[in-house]
């Protein structure tokens, strides 16, 4: 029998907010997939595009965001820059032809672990249901046109 | 009329008693702490952070209280 | 326009001037000064599409304090902007003469405004609002345009073409050669160098399409940044190639009144 | 206490439910707990009164099952005894307790306090955040606030004063309670008079009206009565057309007032320090910090009631206070962490270590660790795997740091729990060991491992390899992190000379400091001049006088006037800067700014302000009365307009102090001629705090109060012959009143010459408001900081306020100053953002993207540079920089690459 489909998500949280969100569903015992692996960044402003166009390179069947809700950045203004270039890069990637779907941005304060264990509940079935991320790996033979 | 009521003495003890771990002590106790002052800091419940914490979000910003 | 530049080179206004010069028949860009000023009129206009800003900011990098003149398209134009406001070129060192496209020209390019600001020479043709290709491209579902893309991003040959015709990439160092992004010895090259790229085009690109007309493989890179440029226009009501703003991109918040720029 | 690791297997364990206080009582905890998830410090404690073994001899489940022995039944009280030189109050207040309204039915499930409804909204609270009342569980689909309960009320309590917080609460919470459920939530609040008198405070009003359609209903409620059959509540009101309305509510909230509880009385009365007005300690505006007793300071809202940020200013003023009071003791307790040595391993081949914790069934009841620690070892660079059970006690540090030593590592990972609460610890260990702290990387197989996949224990073990493996992957790139130290100038530079201004420059100046006072008039004393007294009535001048002489004469303060700055270089701990005074250049080093410029009283041009003798502003009629001018002897009546040129769509703010000027002045002229008619036209009487006293007092001898409405504004008229008319609609009857007094005043707005300001924020790179005041760095939590380093604000430039608002900023502001002039240098460094000026084209683009200007344009090179003093390391400028010129050390590109690589290559 062939294993069931397990996406592979990678997410990046701010260390001030969405990291210590993460850390109290820990503490609270909440209860969510395993499919998710976390960078921890300072801010959310770190996440350059750079990031998730590599993630997705390199198979990344969803790409999550997380930071201090707008107003409550430990930097005061940094996630006003990650709104701004995580929604341009999720219009790039859908005009690429990926499912925007599979990029999501989220606020999630250090007071949010109920949040945060919803957010990767609903984003990994979200994900599970889109199916592996299509290759976004080039090969010669499609540019040949075989 | 001004610092009246100062009567410093010349040789102070360097140290200072914050009653309250509330908002307004957790301020005072970190300002004296750093600048070069021993602070005692007390609270009657077990953890710091006064009716602050208990809040959701702060007027006019919003931001978490926490 | 001829007697403009004349004029310019003799007042001592433009220490040289970056125009056209015809050879065997071909429009090569060429640097007048006084000294060469007559063969400025073996040119005709129109025929040539060159990335005549950027040889101009190398012009000027190498010669910090002198002044130059250019005849600029409208997407030139656009380009200047772009290079004042990114800190490049000092706006008190360049001074502008413009000319319009040919109709042909703008509806080849598909643009959006095929005139510069500074029109001395030439008839401002009717702008083209809409990209037809772009629309084409927007009406396809998503998997097909994921398969359409790779079929072109895997002729690249990676020969950075697009990048060093591109008249506001003007980065001393490349990420696209930053090896821990984008692989390097692989042909082609992972997809991701070209999102990489688009990204850095947001804010910047001025639609002149010079990376398209170099492109050996003939990948449609026009379109994506056409569309990256429609993006930061809608998001975020910023348009690339115009002499005021700044990009979102390089800006904090909306509300920041921080000083900008040098003290 | 030093045992505990926060688990929480005690309070698993404890089969006793207490009621939650943390939760205003909605929820429950048990009788061993944590009293919230971020608790400082993180220890679970035992609730004495209510835990089974202190009542009944047995039970103690929590120390059996408390995988690190922490628990200790044997704990006692204890009492210390301490020698300090001062003490600060800060006991805050208690809630008031509405059970005392016998008509709120507070007994009622659905009625509930403000902070109750705080809790209900919090994610953390009893509901996790979702909106929904007590008796039911169901969502409301209506909810009141009741205002002014247990406030402004000498009937039921005697709480005569405004409690001042109330009002922007109530709107936050209606406006919070919409977001969570949505448009269709009708909120009513139900006030006696809009008080929203601070920074944005208005414009959040406006839009809580405007934009979330909050309904605001003036009227007084007299009771709350339960719908017989349903869990709903009737509210009857009268509404301003003097009809009588009844409304059903699903809940409704009592905006409970502040109030010093009895137990923070007792300790005054311990401490023999003076109990004023309301149960507040007395203070006077002079030296609003300062007790009765010498020594004793206060702050927050046991000083009079208030909201945070000014808790926070009177804090640091308190602290200011100390420190003046203590300066020759300064440094003589306080203890200096041993210096260490470091190895130099940069150039090494990474050999890392991997301590993987159990933390006793925390992990390894759910992961295998011992998989992971082999895994551990097969991947690159990994030298050494250690495993244990309790990574973070005390003796495996000292294990730790054995292992370090001797088996050469120069890099460490430990996979346990949170580096959000640990990795402080394990860095010690580090530095102990002689290794960089920086070198060091933990794997969250705890908080986001174990207790997450309970009941997946494969997954969560390969979950837990990942994690090792991205985290060995990226300290394997990390290279040790320099911390330099930068030289503090420690001279202060003040820009203005009014009370602020000269009340920072003596705070400073009297613990040592020498200070710089810059003032662009000929003389000391701004606005101050012109004031007659504080609210309270105490007279200005006389203070302003002495304050004055102290400043002219205080050997550490230089005093320049007519003086402007044209240049200012550097950053905190070494600014410079270049003044104009009385046109000549003078040059000034100086480690910290305070500005302090002030802001200007508008000049109508509405009311026929200018067109008469007798139309005043207030400052003039302060001076008037002073001087006892035929124009006020002779008058019989006066009217005052409020809010003029404030709360208007183009200065949506309230300038705070007209009311009580007004007020005050309206006193005043009673005082002079009783039998004077006297007319106030407000729109909210904003008297907050113990301001209310005046109100009171004022409507006690006979000032009339009409109340308008930015629709009807008032008409005046001035005739040829120099007679006065107003003409204001009166919402209790309904029409028009024609008033003819001899003398109006007209309570004109503070404002900023927007200018002047522009000027200033610019050459020390600080914000500015819309408004054109200067904006601080976090509205609650930072009220006198600039996110801009060593630059302070206090006073009118940052807000309008009353005289004790600005002295007690000021010496907030000098108390911040001077945790940079303390100190001999400045550490810089760490995780900052560093820039490699051979790929930097000089763009600007990381410029305006740093939250905290701290990134420079050289010029000369055409290239940018971080400031490490003043770069907090957030790498928004690194993800801006299209050539990732930037790093951001401890972040890089490289190793966040790294981290994505490893974390999909599985």
């Amino acid at each position: 029998m062939q294993n069931p489909f397990e996406p592979k998500i990678l997410a990046f949280l701010c260390n001030w907010c969405s990291y210590a969100g993460a850390d109290l569903a820990g503490v609270s015992r909440l209860q969510y997939p395993p499919n998710i692996r976390v960078v921890r960044v300072m801010c959310s402003g770190t996440v350059s595009p750079h990031h998730v166009i590599h993630a997705f390179q390199r198979g990344a069947d969803g790409v999550l965001v997380a930071g201090c809700h707008i107003g409550d950045c430990h930097y005061l203004k940094g996630n006003y820059m990650t709104l701004k270039r995580m929604k341009f890069v999720q219009e790039l990637i859908r005009f690429a032809g990926y499912n925007p779907e599979r990029f999501r941005l989220e606020w999630i304060s250090s007071a949010e672990g109920v949040k945060f264990a919803e957010v990767v509940r609903d984003f990994t079935e979200k994900v599970r249901s889109l199916g592996p991320a299509p290759s976004f790996e080039a090969s010669p033979r499609l540019a040949m046109g075989l | 009329m001004v610092n009246a009521t100062r009567t410093a003495s010349s040789n102070p003890i360097g140290s200072v008693l914050v009653v309250g771990g509330g908002i307004a002590g957790v301020q005072a106790a970190l300002d004296l702490a750093d600048t070069g002052y021993f602070v005692h800091l007390i609270e009657k419940t077990s953890a710091i952070g006064g009716a602050m914490s208990m809040l959701d979000k702060t007027f006019p910003t919003d931001d978490c209280a926490m | 326009m001829k007697t403009k530049v004349r004029q310019l080179l003799e007042e001592g206004r433009v220490d040289a001037f970056l125009a056209y010069k015809t050879i065997h028949g071909v429009p090569f860009p060429t640097l007048f000064t006084k000294e060469n000023v007559d063969e400025l009129e073996e040119w005709a206009p129109f025929k040539a599409r060159y990335p005549v800003t950027k040889i101009l900011l190398a012009q000027a990098r190498q010669n910090p304090g002198k002044t130059f003149g250019v005849l600029v398209r409208g997407c030139e134009e656009r380009s200047l902007y772009e290079l004042f406001k990114w800190n490049q070129l000092s706006p008190d060192k360049v001074v502008v003469l413009g000319q319009a496209c040919t109709e042909d020209l703008a509806l080849y390019c598909e643009c959006k405004k095929p005139f510069p600001d500074q029109l001395d020479y030439g008839e401002a043709p009717a702008p083209v609002p809409r990209s037809r290709r772009l629309e084409e491209l927007e009406a396809m579902p998503e998997t097909d345009r994921l398969q359409w893309w790779l079929s072109h991003f895997n002729r690249c040959i990676r020969c950075h073409g697009c990048r060093d015709v591109c008249p506001v990439c003007f980065c001393t160092e490349c990420s696209l050669e930053h090896k821990e992004l984008i692989p390097a010895r692989k042909l082609p090259p992972d997809s991701s160098f070209h999102l990489v790229r688009a990204v850095h085009m947001a804010g910047r690109c001025i639609d002149c399409g010079l990376c398209e007309e170099t492109c050996p493989a003939g990948i449609p890179l026009r379109a994506l940044y056409k569309r990256v440029n429609d993006l930061v226009e809608n998001i975020f009501d910023y348009q690339t190639g115009v002499p005021d703003g700044k990009s979102p991109f390089s800006m904090l918040g909306d509300e920041s009144f921080l000083p900008a720029g040098p003290r | 206490m030093d045992k505990c690791i926060a688990c929480g297997t005690c309070a698993e364990k404890c089969p006793r439910k207490v009621t939650d206080e943390y939760n205003a009582g909605l929820g429950k905890r048990k009788a061993a707990y944590v009293k919230f998830p971020q608790a400082v410090p993180l220890k679970y404690v035992i609730d004495k009164d209510h835990c089974i073994y202190f009542e009944k001899g047995k039970c103690r489940a929590c120390e059996k099952f408390c995988p690190t022995q922490a628990v200790n039944f044997d704990d006692q009280d204890r009492e210390f005894t301490l020698e300090v030189g001062s003490v600060i109050l800060a006991p805050g207040f208690e809630p008031f307790d509405p059970g005392v309204y016998d008509t709120y039915s507070y007994s009622h499930p659905n009625v509930i306090t403000s902070m109750e409804f705080e809790r209900i909204l919090s994610s953390s609270g009893p509901f996790e955040g979702h909106l929904v009342r007590p008796s039911d569980h169901q969502e409301p689909k209506k909810i009141a606030w009741l205002q002014c309960v247990g406030s402004r009320d000498i009937h039921h309590c005697d709480n005569g004063y405004c409690s001042g917080v109330c009002c922007m609460y109530a709107i936050k919470e209606a406006a919070i309670a919409k977001e969570h459920a949505g448009a269709d939530l009708n909120t009513a609040i139900f006030f006696m008079d809009m008080r929203t008198p601070g920074k944005d405070f208005d414009k959040y009003y406006e839009r809580a009206k405007a934009e979330k359609g909050v309904r605001f209903i003036r009227s007084r409620v007299h009771s709350i009565e339960p719908l017989p059959g349903t869990d709903d509540l009737a509210i009857q009101y009268v509404t301003e057309d003097g009809r009588i309305t009844e409304e059903v509510f699903n809940l409704v909230v009592l905006s409970v007032g502040l109030q010093i509880s009895k137990d923070t009385l007792e300790l005054a009365e311990k401490l023999g320090v003076e109990i004023g007005d309301g149960r507040f300690a007395a203070t006077s505006p002079f030296q609003p910090v300062q007790t009765s007793r010498t020594g004793i300071y206060v702050c927050g809202v046991f000083q009079s009631p208030k909201d945070i940020p000014l808790s926070v200013m009177e804090a640091s003023a308190a602290a200011a206070e100390s420190a003046t009071l203590l300066a020759p003791a300064r440094n003589s307790l306080t203890r200096k962490p041993p210096e260490l040595s470091e190895k130099d391993v940069a150039a090494q081949e990474p050999r890392v270590g991997v301590f993987v914790c159990h933390c006793g069934v925390n992990i390894a009841g759910v992961v295998d660790v011992e998989a992971v620690a082999d895994y551990a070892e097969t991947l690159p660079g990994v030298a050494y795997v250690e495993r244990n059970l309790f990574t973070c006690a005390q003796d495996t540090q000292d294990k730790m740091k054995q292992i370090i030593e001797e088996h050469n590592l120069n890099r460490i990972v430990v996979a346990a729990c949170s580096p959000r609460t640990h990795e402080a610890l394990f860095q010690e260990t580090l530095k102990q060991a002689g290794l960089n702290k920086y070198l060091f990387e933990m794997a969250n197989i705890r908080n986001q491992g174990s207790w997450v996949h309970m009941n997946e224990p494969e997954a969560a073990t390969e979950k837990a390899k990942d994690l090792v493996r991205m985290a060995v992957a990226k300290v394997a790139l990390q290279q040790p992190l320099g911390e330099m130290q930068l030289g503090v100038t420690k001279s202060a530079l003040v820009v203005g000379g009014g009370i602020a201004g000269m009340t920072a420059a003596l705070t400073l100046a009297d613990q040592g400091y020498p200070v710089t006072l810059v003032e662009r008039k000929d003389v000391l004393g701004g606005h101050g001049r012109k004031l007659y007294s504080t609210w309270d009535g105490q007279p200005v001048a006389p203070f302003l006088d002495e304050l004055i002489k102290r400043v002219e004469a205080h050997p550490e303060i230089t005093v320049l006037t007519k003086a402007r700055i044209t240049d200012v270089q550097g950053f905190v701990g070494n600014f410079h800067t270049v003044l104009d005074v009385d046109g000549q250049r003078r040059e000034v080093d100086h480690g910290v700014a305070v500005i302090a410029v002030g802001a200007h009283s508008l000049k109508p041009d509405e009311y026929g302000y200018g067109k008469s003798d007798r139309i005043f502003l207030n400052l003039d009629l302060d001076q008037a009365i002073g001087e006892r001018d035929e124009r006020i002897v002779t008058a019989r009546s006066a009217v005052f307009i409020q809010c003029v040129g404030s709360r208007e769509p183009d200065r949506p703010y309230c300038s705070r102090v007209c009311c009580s000027h007004s007020i005050e002045n309206a006193l005043r002229l009673k005082k002079l001629n009783p039998d004077m008619d006297v007319y106030v036209l407000y729109r909210d009487i904003r008297t907050f705090g113990l301001r209310e006293n005046l109100y009171k007092e004022a409507r006690a001898r006979g000032v009339l109060f009409i109340r308008f409405d930015l629709e009807n504004k008032p008409v005046v008229q001035v005739a040829s012959d120099g007679t006065l008319k107003v003409t204001v609609k009166d919402h209790v009857l309904q029409r028009p009143v024609v008033l003819t007094p001899d003398i109006l005043t007209l309570a004109g707005a503070i404002v900023m010459r927007e200018s002047e300001a522009d000027e200033l924020a610019k050459m020390f790179k600080v914000p500015v408001n819309a408004e054109g005041f200067f904006l601080e760095a976090h509205a609650k939590l930072r009220p006198v900081d600039f996110a801009t380093d060593g630059v302070f604000v206090a006073g009118l430039a940052h807000y309008p306020k009353p005289t004790e608002e600005c002295i007690a900023q000021a010496k907030a502001a000098a108390s911040r100053a001077a945790t940079v002039l303390a100190k001999d240098s400045i550490t810089a460094g760490g995780v900052v953002a560093v820039v490699n000026k051979d790929l930097c084209c000089g763009c600007q683009g990381c410029v305006q993207c740093c939250p905290f200007g701290a990134i420079d344009y050289l010029e000369r090179e055409g290239k940018c540079e971080v400031n490490q003093a003043l770069c907090k390391g957030c790498g928004t400028c690194a993800a801006t920089c299209p050539s990732e010129a930037i790093t951001l050390l401890g972040f890089s590109h490289l190793q966040l690459y790294a981290q994505i690589d490893e974390a999909l290559s599985a």
